[in-house]
Order: C-alpha cells, then structure tokens, then sequence
C-alpha cells in the first residue's frame, strides 16, 4: 500500500504541531520513507508552520495554514500555505554559516535549512495566501 | 523528551531522548542555563535524540556561547544521520565537535 | 488538525488489506471520525476492495487499485478505482432480506451493506477503470 | 481477531474479539464448523467485536443454519453500535436473536 497524498489544515496554533507531526510519523512509517526523508519532511512542516504562525498574524487574528504531501516516484512534493501576511521567504536574509561561536547570532536557520535541503523550492502569493512547494528526493 | 544528567570524571555529560523542537526546546534551554560547578566539559548525548528543528539548534547554540564565555568545552556525540545533516547544513559541525557516540567523546575529552 | 484528504494506492492482493486498514484507523482517530462513521468508512473501502481482488481480474493479471477519502464539513466523499474488468455495481442483485435462516443465501451482501449505509451512492466507467463514488454522513 | 469458548450451563459462549473480516473470518468458520456435544444453545459473544464485514456475516449465518439443522438455538449478544448497525442493515437482527449483553442472554438462554 502507497498513501499517494495527503493533505492536512489546521489553525494557527502551535499546539496543532503535536497532531500533525504524529501524522508525519504515522506516513513516514506506512509509505516507509528513507530516515533522512523523513526527517526533512517534519522539519520543512514545522519550520514553516511555526513561522507562520509566529510572524504571520501579528495581529492574532485566527488564520488557517494547509499542507498537503504528494508522494511521487522520486520525489515527495510539499505545498505549505497560509492566510497571514504576505512574505515570500526566498527574501530571507542567508545566515552567515561562517564565524566563531562568539560571533554567530542565534536563530534565522529555519528557511536556510529547508531551502537547502529541498532539491526544488518556490514560492507565490495567491489568492491571499502565501503558498510554498518544495519537494524532497526520495533517494535521501 | 526526556533529559538526564550525570557525571563522568570531569565531564558533564546531558543526555536527551526523543523530538528537539520548538514545543521541547524551552526545557532543554533552561537545563544548559546554569554550568554545574567545576565541570570543565560539557557533552551533549544526542544518541536518542530523533528530531531537531532550528529552535534545537537555537538551544544549541546558546549553550556553546554560555559555555565558551564560562572557559568550558561543550561537546556533541552520538548524532543518527539525520539529526548530523542539520548540523551539518547549518555550519554547526565546524562550530561544535561532534563525536560519534560517548566511548568516543569521553576518550577525547575525558 | 484536520485531514483533508487521503489518497491511497494498492495491487489487486487482499494482503494490502492490512496497511490500508492501519491507515484507516489512524485517520479516523485523527480527525476523529463518529463510531458508525468510521465503520462504514472501513467497511465501504473492505467491500469494494475485497470485491474487486476477488471478481475483477479474473485472468489474475496485476491490477492497481485506488481509494481516495475527501473530509468535507458534513460528510465523507471516497472515491475507490480499479482497472479490473468493467463492473457495475448496481447492477448486483438486491438480496432477499426476508426469509427464515434456512431460506437466506450466504453472501450477497457486501454491495447492498454499502450501498444502504452511503448517502449517496453512484458508478461510472472511466478511462478502462471502474469508478464508484460514494458519500457517508459525518453526524452519524 | 481472538477467539475464546467456554460453557455456562448449557450455553456454550465463544468470545470474539477483534475485527471479523475477510481475513479473520474463515478462523471463526472453522471455530463454529462443529458442534460441542450436548449442547442446546450456542451464543456468540460480540462484545469486544469492533468490525464486521458482509465476511463475517457469512459465517454467522453459515454457523446459525448449522445450528438450526441440528436443534441448537445460535443467539449473540453485546453488539456495538456499529456492528448493530451492520446487522440492522443485513437483516440479520430479525433472524438471530440478539441480546445487549451476555447476562441478558444468558437469564432469557439458561
Ligand atoms: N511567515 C512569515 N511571515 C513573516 N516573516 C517571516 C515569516 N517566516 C519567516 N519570516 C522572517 O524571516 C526570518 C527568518 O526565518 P527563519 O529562517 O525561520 O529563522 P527564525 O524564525 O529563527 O528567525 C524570521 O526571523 C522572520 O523575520
Ligand atoms: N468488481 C467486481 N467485478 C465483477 N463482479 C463483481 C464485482 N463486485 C461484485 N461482483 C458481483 O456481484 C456479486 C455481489 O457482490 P457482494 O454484494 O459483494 O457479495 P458477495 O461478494 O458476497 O457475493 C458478487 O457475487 C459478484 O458476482
């Protein structure tokens, strides 16, 4: 059995994480993707999530985020969208990944790590909505 | 997750089992907040560690600060390749040492 | 968190019965499916399935089958596919309900239990794959 | 799916528990093929039963005709709503007779 997709909506709350990273789970384990698959799988979900809920509403108005997950054959492909502010996270500034402990700021590694872990990545803003498709490589 | 403490000669070693992420961080924050008294090196046993997100990394990070300006080593061991990938895409791998399992750290540091 | 949409892939081998019924199970704990809810929507995918292994192909040739769940505000939508010979499932013979235990047939009923069970119930041939579309109540 | 038997007076009781469906159910044929000697009433205990499909209901109604042939009364108890609702829909509640519990069945049964 292949689950061909998926596709999740939740509130812009963190406390949907728990929920939606058990469904990761439960996927990762009945489609049996590769351990570093999986992980990159979680951690786009989460990085992206988080900042939308985070930095999306500044206003706290209740917002809805849907992540779907494709599972093609050598690729999953994974569209994030929300209804927060516009922001296109291709604009994020790139860390510095140079430097000494003393001197590397803590945090701004969320995109970087998805982007380049992600073999595509792109985003659009649509129908007020920011939408964001990346995919990962099945052969990880 | 669940984080556990203990001593082996000089070091102070910190395991943690289970999801790093921005809902367990905040404990793992507070546990490296203070040093133990007379610890010359801390290790991070990452060995049951299954996810880490950027706000594990955030965690991480500040504590090799702290432990830098306090004159004491901090030290990673045990990573499973995905948990080592996002050490390694976020630079952290030349910031950190990372040791493949504790056997390994403790005969380097201890 | 609410899942959306499920869409799984099998082969025509009653054997990926057991993954699929996992699946099933979990999302409906997930979204927390009503308990008739939840047993009809095993039942509708069992029946179809176990019919279609078992009639479809009968020159056991591989075949692909398919099932897809919609989670919509006030009920469920599945649609389950298969490229085995054309079949129309209302065409089936109703079973006589009546009777005593010694007059009833065995068998029989797997199309008619789904049929009374969905809200809305319909077939159609489509691109050499047989396509039955059915609905089930979410207020169960 | 796990299947249990055991006499109370002269009902002979099998528990099934679990989920009676193509795969499970020729378990259950094979259970109820035979008849224990000197018994008078059969009772299919369908508490802990959380699925049934048109696969099970075959090897009720197969077990109720034997049943039937050889002057035994074959009765269920403890169905769930939705396994009830199964039996509703098959016209299996008006053929068997179905109690809500096993101490209903066994006071009416005994
Ligand atoms: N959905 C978003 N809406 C607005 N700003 C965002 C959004 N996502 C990210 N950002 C901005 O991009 C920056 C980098 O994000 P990220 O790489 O995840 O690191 P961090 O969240 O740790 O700062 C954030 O600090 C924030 O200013
Ligand atoms: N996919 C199919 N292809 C061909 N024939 C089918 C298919 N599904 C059902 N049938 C026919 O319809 C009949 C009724 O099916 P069903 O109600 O499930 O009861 P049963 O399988 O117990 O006979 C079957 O006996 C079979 O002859």
């Amino acid at each position: 059995m292949i689950i061909d997709r998926i596709d999740f909506r939740l509130a812009n709350d963190l406390a949907e994480l728990g929920p939606l990273v058990r469904a990761l789970d439960f996927f990762g384990e009945a489609v049996a993707l590769p351990p570093k698959t999986a992980h990159r799988l979680t951690l786009a979900i989460d990085e992206f999530v988080n900042n939308a809920v985070d930095y999306g509403y500044p206003d706290h108005r209740q917002g809805e985020i849907t992540v779907s997950i494709r599972h093609r054959v050598e690729h999953l492909e994974i569209v994030i969208a929300d209804d927060g502010d516009a922001f296109d996270p291709l604009t994020a500034p790139a860390p510095d990944l140079s430097g000494s402990i003393e001197e590397r700021r803590i945090g701004g590694l969320g995109v970087h790590l998805v982007r380049t872990l992600a073999t595509s990545f792109a985003y659009r803003r649509e129908d007020e909505r920011n939408v964001v498709t990346l995919a990962l490589a099945l052969d990880a | 997750m669940q984080i556990d403490r203990f001593v082996e000669k000089n070091v102070v070693i910190t395991t943690v089992k289970g999801r790093l992420d921005s809902s367990t961080s905040p404990k793992l924050d507070e546990f490296m907040a203070a040093i133990p008294e007379g610890s010359s090196v801390l290790l991070l046993d990452f060995a049951e560690l299954t996810y880490i997100s950027s706000a594990g990394l955030r965690v991480v990070l500040k504590a090799a600060k702290l432990a830098k300006g306090s004159g004491v080593v901090l030290a990673i061991c045990g990573l499973i390749p995905p948990v080592h990938e996002v050490f390694d895409v976020s630079g952290f791998s030349t910031l950190i040492p990372i040791h493949p399992n504790r056997d390994a750290a403790l005969a380097t540091l201890g």
